[in-house]
């Protein structure tokens, strides 16, 4: 089973050279640290920033330079900054190449739900809803199952909707799988000393197995 | 140039009355208007109705009016970090209409461009969609949106001038541009206040005509939510 | 008769405080001339410019600043710079107080006819059908009749409209004339040394006469 | 930061194809891309739809790629100043669609943000209007514009850097910011172009994701249509 580093290590590899990506909070963020050295890629934070460095130095904070998920930040060369509007409207105008965030719930058709939960304090829909309506290409970072043991790969989703047919690709602490256009999860690889059985059984929706199956590489 | 200067906070909310709707820029901490803010709570002006895309934390920003009733109404993308915010909410004092980050940047920008509605595909399939008019353009479905406008905007930026004039820094640009088009009257706080002529015109991101009233604040806290920092 | 430089004095004369205003291609243009010294007048240019000032020195010529009629200007202090959306969202969006453009035809319900004839070559309405169709006040300078000796106040516009209901004033070399909401031309003013007569004469649409007509000053 | 700097103009048409749709920035004469039309001349790329606000003169801007009639249609707001321009349309060799400046102007926006569509009042009651949906919002009247795309935009700007990111000078910005996050590949070249970094992130005018080719052009001409000077 993969921890949450190495899910980000492993959606790292999605990663092309010259890609605009934009990571969400939790999981997705982690991905900044494992970006192949070989590649230039863009980091988009949608409050208006392209261009994410690393964490500042303790001398170097500044309250005016934040991500999406208000944590301070640096610049790196060749960054520009512009209000939330230009933000969203380089989102939904697909000029950014990929979207890694995390979900609740996926369905089999790529259905995402990951903003609210029924009887429980809604705190909003952030700009999930703008990136899974645009995005050219939705990777999911999650688990496999909910604290419940239930699966979070499902025929439908049973929470509310965020958007609609748009998650590509899948990685848990299980496996990789596709999303196909035409419905169903289609395995691609399995963590370390996990079964393709163990994945089916963690799996309600669809599981198409066929071909190799590889051993994702931590 | 048209002088916009006035002598400050006070001043600038002297009118803002009860049952007001307020754009409110920031991001987060970010970029929010502190001294209006402090302004609108010695005012005690109620029933307001705030356009911003975040409430605040409970002890700073909009959380601040919150905690003294002033906000019936929030039209946000997202409002976790806020206990009072919950309390509120769920005793039904407080109204919350969620809406989609970019949606609501966008129909903050068309509120000031003068653009009644327009279509985006962001909530198609969702419950934000519900009574919305859904169209296909090119096989991709789409919802149509309509424009947003305020009473009052009220907006933060770094440097400003005399004439209105406005830059922002970092990213606490955010939604002060488009909020600063989209108020009947808007009222920019700024950090340093110069006369006319002395900011580069290539370099300005809010021009003058869409300020009403300018002023330099002072004492600025500038909150940080997460401070992280290289371990 | 007014001469076109004591039109556009007239109109400065509805110049206020605080006032952004667009001015059009020929007479309004030199209303820039006749600002009152004792108020403060923002012209904006809507090729991307809030802030123009007189044409350059010979010497300070840069072609990378020029007006909506493609003449090189300068800036004066406060001035800043945008682009045509930017300048056009402005328009639209109601944030320019006053317009002042000429006309081929201008009817007694406010409609405006200046960008087209047909059977001419059309050169296209440039930035006129979005000022006409977004200014709060709209300004119009032209001659009273057309060269054949036409009227140009009309009952209704012959030519391909501009824009509905939107003219609220106009100057011409004969007189001051406001056009009603419920229809029609009031008349206000009358050139030196022409009458009332005259300008009825002149005028095809519906005249509205009544209570002090006063002479414009020259 | 990834490097979008190729040789030069030639190497930026390279692919355009007979038939392409381009978008070209600039105002009459003042801010368009004099380097790349020259290379669109010399690459002799035949019935090319061309959106920009001006046709150029006879002998300068597009207007030279009208007399080697490479261009079969164009989109703009106003075509005056031009001769030949005038000889291809009476003849009916070129199409021409005519557009209020600033519905072009967001048309153009419209397709690099997203909005398939939105409503502007811009030619209610005009021929403008034909056949395009009218509503009404807060008794207004308004029309329902669709968003402006293109194969490649060609833009000019005053400084770039190595990641596409632009700043533009004066006047010379007014349809280039817009057109160049509308191309599905968008040309950008530039007076001086200089290493990623050494501009301030906080005075872009255009971001680099939107421009996937850079150069600095050489020997600007930047011709005058109406040199007027004080008396």
């Amino acid at each position: 089973m993969l921890d949450k580093h190495q899910i980000a290590k492993r959606i790292a590899r999605e990663l092309k050279d010259g890609y605009y990506v934009n990571l969400g909070i939790g999981i997705p963020t982690l991905v900044a640290n494992y970006i192949p050295q070989n590649i230039n890629v863009v980091l988009q934070s949608e409050n208006g920033l392209l261009g994410i460095g690393p964490f500042p130095a303790e001398g170097e904070v500044d309250a005016d330079l934040i991500n999406a998920g208000k944590q301070t930040i640096t610049m790196v060369d060749g960054s520009s900054l512009f209000s939330s509007a230009e933000s969203f409207a380089m989102i939904r105008g697909e000029h950014v190449d990929l979207t890694i965030l995390g979900a609740m719930e996926v369905s089999e058709n790529g259905d995402i739900a990951n903003w609210k939960i029924p009887g429980k304090m809604v705190k909003g829909m952030g700009g999930a809803m703008d990136l899974v309506a645009s995005a050219k290409n939705i990777i999911v970072a999650m688990q496999h199952v909910n604290k419940e043991g239930k699966s979070k790969l499902l025929k439908e989703c049973t929470l509310p909707i965020t958007g609609l047919h748009c998650v590509k690709k899948i990685v848990t602490e299980l496996a990789v799988l596709d999303v196909l256009p035409e419905g169903g999860f289609r395995l691609l690889e399995v963590a370390p000393g996990v079964t393709v059985e163990e994945v089916q059984n963690a799996t309600e929706g669809k599981l198409i197995v066929g071909g190799e199956i590889k051993t994702i590489e931590v | 140039m048209i002088n916009k200067v006035i002598n400050g906070p006070d001043e600038a909310v002297a009118d803002i009355f009860d049952g007001a709707t307020l754009m409110l820029g920031g991001f987060g901490l970010c970029g929010i208007p502190e001294n209006t803010i402090d302004a609108l709570l010695r005012k005690g002006v109620k029933r307001l109705t705030c356009i911003s895309n975040n409430a605040g934390v409970d002890d700073f920003g909009i959380g601040l009016m919150l905690k003294t009733r002033q906000v019936v109404k929030m039209i946000s993308s997202y409002v976790g970090e806020n206990q009072e915010f919950e309390r509120q909410l769920l005793s039904g004092e407080l109204e919350v209409e969620l809406l989609p980050q970019g949606t609501l940047a966008e129909r903050i920008r068309a509120g000031g461009a003068g653009i009644p509605a327009f279509f985006t595909p962001a909530g198609v399939g969702t419950e934000v969609a519900e009574g919305k008019e859904i169209r296909e353009f090119n096989g991709k479905k789409y919802l149509l949106e309509s424009w947003l406008k305020a009473d009052f905007s009220i907006v933060k930026a770094w440097k400003g001038d005399t004439a209105g004039n406005l830059i922002y820094k970092g990213t606490a640009r955010n939604f002060n541009p488009m909020m600063a088009t989209a108020g009947k009257i808007t009222i920019a706080e700024v950090e340093e206040l110069v006369p006319a002529g002395e900011l580069d015109p290539n370099m300005i991101h809010t021009p003058g005509i869409f300020v009403q009233r300018i002023f330099q604040g002072s004492h600025y806290e500038k909150r940080i939510e997460q401070r992280t920092t290289k371990s």
